[in-house]
């Protein structure tokens, strides 16, 4: 219970700062007042993680962080735990969040919805925080079930019959998902008599019961993922979500349940782990690269086809599984998904923003119907070309680098196949970028006075603003690799709860 | 004593299960939701010898708070079964 | 077959999935299931250390019940996070009427109807249920018992009140809206000044730790019985609500 | 203990043959009522085991609770008129 | 065959009959019904495992709790999102011209 290290006493605000947020945004009545509090909050809450951004990397901040919740210490009470993988997703979540909200602001000016927007919003983050940090199994069921359950509540926030509906069916995915990872944690409280993810590490073994437990813990966090025979719920409720819920759901929600199957198949029930295993999530990875790219291809709403290029770009973080089985090249590969996660929530984020803007000023987002819209919405379509270029893995940008690390770690595991499916899924999503930039930037010659959509909503100045923040962030994530690396190597690698074991 | 005990609990879980033929046959909506309330007043009962059984007094809480709600479901029935009969 | 997630309103028992999934599906989770069955049971448990542990520090927990012990001192976070899952979902369902000063008013549907049987059943019924619910969460500290029995019995009573159809309630009043977020509210506030007191978020005084756990009890009880009311009457309507703004859409 | 071991016999499968029925009822209705016997045999099972706060909270929850939800919604479900909310749409009551 | 094996063998088949009503069946009641089987069944597992000869642990006891309390918030919330659906269908059936 080293709770004086540099920077912890602050670690457990990283969840209560959001909850008190939400809190606050409940009991407040005036709907300027909300928003006004939503960016104050999300300014506060990085500037509490702050320490961890200006900090030199590697100079003093120890390896790895536990918080030991009520002074009680891991087995009888729950812990939490930073490293640097979780400083980098807590981060990356920090500066989402406040951009967001500020998008949210001017989305929701004026609008029944933020009532409910701002309570629910700050409850999905202090769930995605208490992810990043948590150290104890049963605590993650909870939190994912705040994250499950907040994020529906968003979807539904719509109020058309499609997101309703796509609410529903992601509220049955999520339940289904906790329970077989409920399953699983019971499992290992049953075989190891301790939920502490430390312990854990420290006692697991290859046995048939952890291989179930494994199982079902992963076979509940993939619902929630969205891996590819599983994606079935993602495409509706990312497409008919309110656009800065869209934006968050791809960019960090999903990465959430990422975070947790990295955490137990490297780290936590590693010896456990087969090649085998490793393997058909790479294979399925890979599998979702080029059908989400074909699918989003095919998709003739825009957001759809966002919703889609999520599908195919979560297949890459599961190339993870089978390049860091190679044993040798296990920080190299992690690194390169770290790297992958950032730039793509930014470049998600800024895309979902930019198709959201577009739909409100047409008023729809009918891929077929857009013939031309670049004349009308030149700034959004430009995000979408920048935040394009980051999702292809064009160079100078965060997807360019990503890419180029996977496919170092591949060639140097010499698992070469793997660098094919990053190229082939990097040219597939060309097409289905150009395919709309080539549409939408057509001149189309109108008959004179005929304007060629009714402006639905005017799209406020801020939000444009916002998607272009984030899509500029996407692109200079291509030059600013150093920092991320070494700030993700300040927690030295993934398998900190296996070395910091034996409290 | 504890033997006879764990015979009348044997018995009357028997009996509650027996019950469940009335839920599975019905006919009407009314007869089915009557069985669950016998299976509430058999809950209370054996709670009750539980309690005895394993000489926890605090397990009564569990049968009054049942007596107490078991009746809930029916009234919610009630209300909202109109067109039943 | 996975898009056959899609849930149906209507009362079809065939389910909507082809024979061949159907057995597809059941011999999967047959072989899985008989696998996972095969290797439980095939395993020791562990010893109960952790059980141990919780015995060994109930002392300085403040309460005697070692679970309640476990719920709002050893892993209070969890605990804590759990009124967040309540609150979520008490707020997706709230509805956005915007004139209701009153939590609970007289109904103003002047055909509800008296049912002489329900109402003198639930004369006895809601008294009763609102004093076990008191017991309950009194007993909490040493016997079975707590803030989650106590809320769910007074939710029901709640219930039992709306379902005579004399009471409104409405979930927009503002002083709804500080009854269903008191229990976190106040949680999150013990936990941070404990905090400053010990050092350690949601550390409680080993001399204090009993009347904290109290006050937190106390306002989880409340919470959650007007989150669970609030879930019924929003789904039973027994709330007020204007026609034609039921539901999530504005 | 042969008699408590035939308890839990039946206890164990009581629960087993209330879930097969539930979920395989023919009726809607049937499957909510099955459900809630379930709960009742829960709280049975857990304070057979020990699990006196759990069965506390099965019995309010489980077998209170969700039920009256589970009714309620079924209830909402099935009005041809979901939304309008006059009073001819309120069914009378069964006396 | 003590207490702890029967009740352990029960909950997970519950737990796997729930999990094929969740997939198979329609109607969203019989799901959400399948959905608080399959909990049930985990609880049963916890609970059985709790249970030890001589003394009693009430970790598993205090997880129970919290997902009872889960799973009726989340089956709410289903059930809810159920009905507006069912209002928005009956709006669309009855204003087909929005």
């Amino acid at each position: 219970m080293n709770n004086s290290l540099f920077g912890t006493p602050l670690l457990p605000l990283a969840v209560v700062i959001p909850l008190i947020a939400a809190i606050v945004s409940l009991l407040l009545t005036s709907p300027r007042a909300r928003s006004i509090t939503g960016i104050g909050f999300a300014t506060l809450l990085l500037f509490a993680l702050a320490p961890w951004l200006w900090h030199t990397p590697g100079a003093d901040l120890p390896t790895s962080v536990r918080y030991a919740l009520g002074g009680w210490g891991a087995p009888l009470g729950i812990d939490l735990h930073l490293d640097g993988f979780a400083t980098v997703l807590l981060l990356s979540t920090a500066a989402l969040v406040l951009v967001l909200s500020i998008y949210s602001a001017f989305y929701f000016a004026g609008q029944s919805q933020a009532a409910r927007f701002w309570p629910l919003w700050w409850m999905l983050v202090a769930g995605l925080n208490g992810v990043f940090l948590a150290a104890d199994a049963f605590n993650v069921y909870v939190l994912l079930e705040i994250i499950g359950l907040a994020s529906v509540a968003l979807v539904a926030l719509a109020g058309t019959r499609e997101a309703c509906t796509a609410a529903l069916r992601y509220a049955l995915v999520g339940l289904l998902g906790s329970l077989c990872y409920l399953l699983g944690v019971a499992l290992l409280y049953r075989h190891y008599g301790t939920l502490d993810f430390a312990q854990l590490a420290d006692l697991a073994q290859a046995d048939p019961l952890t291989w179930a437990a494994l199982a079902l813990v992963t076979a509940g966090l993939l619902l929630k993922t969205a891996l590819l025979p599983l994606h079935f719920w993602l495409p509706s409720a990312h497409a008919n979500a309110p656009a800065p819920v869209s934006a968050v759901l791809s960019a960090l929600v999903v990465k959430a349940s990422f975070y947790l199957i990295a955490r137990y198949w490297l780290d936590i029930l590693s010896p456990a782990v087969t090649d085998l295993g490793s393997m058909l999530l790479g294979l399925l990875g890979a599998v979702a690269v080029i059908w989400g790219c074909v699918a989003a291809f095919r998709a003739h709403r825009l957001k759809l086809l966002v919703a889609y290029s999520t599908v195919a770009q979560l297949g890459y973080l599961f190339l993870l599984f089978p390049l860091a089985a190679s044993g040798t090249d296990t920080h190299m590969a992690l690194e390169a998904v770290v790297y992958f996660i950032v730039a793509h929530a930014l470049a998600k984020a800024a895309m979902f923003l930019a198709a959201g803007n577009i739909l409100r000023a047409c008023g729809h987002d009918d891929i077929a119907r857009l013939r031309g819209v670049a004349g009308q919405q030149p700034a959004s379509l430009f995000i979408f070309a920048i935040a394009g270029v980051s999702l292809i893995g064009l160079p100078p940008s965060g997807g360019f680098i990503a890419k180029w690390l996977l496919l170092n770690t591949a060639i140097s595991s010499g698992q070469w196949w793997w660098a094919v499916v990053v190229l082939c899924g990097g040219l597939l999503a060309a097409l289905y970028i150009f395919k709309v930039l080539n549409l939408a930037f057509v001149r189309v010659d109108l008959p004179s006075g005929q304007i060629p959509q009714p402006v639905s909503a005017p799209t406020h100045a801020g939000m444009t603003l916002c998607a272009f923040a984030l899509a500029i962030g996407a692109v200079a994530l291509g030059f600013s690799a150093e920092w991320l690396v070494t700030l993700l190597d300040a927690g030295s690698s993934v398998t900190t709860f296996s070395q910091g074991a034996g409290t | 004593m504890i033997t006879y005990l764990t015979v009348v609990t044997g018995l009357l879980l028997s009996m509650l299960l027996a019950g469940l033929w009335r839920v599975m046959r019905g006919p009407t909506e009314s007869d089915r939701m009557l069985a669950t309330q016998l299976f509430g007043t058999a809950g209370v009962a054996l709670l009750m010898l539980l309690a005895v059984l394993q000489q926890q007094a605090a397990l009564l809480n569990a049968a009054l708070v049942l007596a107490l709600l078991a009746p809930l479901t029916l009234v919610a029935f009630v209300r909202f079964s109109g067109e039943s009969r | 077959m996975f898009r056959e997630m899609s849930p149906s309103f209507t009362d079809t028992h065939a389910s909507t999935l082809p024979r061949v999934a159907r057995v597809l599906v059941a011999s999967v989770i047959t072989a899985g299931g008989a696998a996972l069955l095969l290797a439980t049971l095939r395993t020791d448990k562990a010893p109960p250390e952790l059980a141990v542990l919780v015995s060994e520090q109930l002392a300085t927990s403040g309460v005697e019940n070692p679970v309640t012990a476990v719920l709002l001192n050893f892993r209070s976070y969890d605990t804590l996070l759990e009124i967040a899952v309540l609150l979520i979902v008490a707020i997706a369902m709230q509805p956005h009427a915007s004139s209701q000063p009153r939590i609970v008013a007289p109904s103003t549907n002047n055909e509800s109807a008296t049912n002489l049987v329900l109402t003198s059943l639930l004369r006895w019924l809601i008294p009763l249920s609102v004093l076990v619910g008191g017991y309950l969460l009194w007993t909490g500290a040493y016997a079975p018992g707590g803030a989650f029995q106590a809320g769910a019995v007074l939710a029901a009573a709640g219930v039992a009140l709306a379902l005579t159809e004399r009471y409104q309630f409405g979930w927009q009043s503002a002083g709804a809206q500080w009854l269903i977020s008191a229990g976190l509210a106040i949680f999150i506030a013990t936990g941070i000044v404990s905090g400053m007191v010990t050092g350690t978020f949601l550390q409680y005084p080993v001399t204090y730790a009993a009347t904290l756990i109290l006050v937190v009890e106390i306002a989880a009880t409340v919470s959650i019985a007007a989150i669970l009311l609030q879930l019924f009457t929003r789904l039973a309507r027994a709330d007020v609500t204007s026609p034609h703004t039921s539901g999530a859409s504005s | 203990m042969s008699p408590m071991l035939f308890v839990d016999g039946l206890l164990a499968s009581g629960a087993i043959a209330l879930a097969l029925l539930s979920l395989n009822a023919r009726e809607v209705f049937t499957s909510i009522v099955l459900f809630v016997c379930l709960g009742l045999l829960a709280t049975l099972i857990w304070a057979r085991l020990g699990a006196w706060d759990v069965a506390i909270a099965e019995a309010a929850i489980g077998a209170g609770l969700t039920g009256a939800l589970l009714l309620a919604a079924r209830h909402r479900l099935r009005e041809p008129t979901s939304r309008d909310d006059t009073p001819a749409a309120r069914r009378p009551h069964v006396s | 065959m003590t207490p702890d094996i029967i009740y352990s063998g029960a909950g997970m088949v519950v737990f796997a009959m729930g999990l094929y009503g969740v997939i198979a069946s329609a109607h969203i009641l019989r799901k959400l019904v399948a959905i608080n089987i399959m909990g049930i069944g985990v609880f049963m597992l916890l609970i059985a495992t709790a249970h030890h000869d001589t003394l009693i642990d009430p970790v598993p006891h205090a997880m129970v709790l919290t997902g009872i309390v889960v799973a009726v918030a989340g089956t709410a919330l289903c059930l809810w999102l159920a009905v507006v659906i069912r209002g928005l269908e009956h709006d669309a059936a009855s204003h087909p011209s929005q």
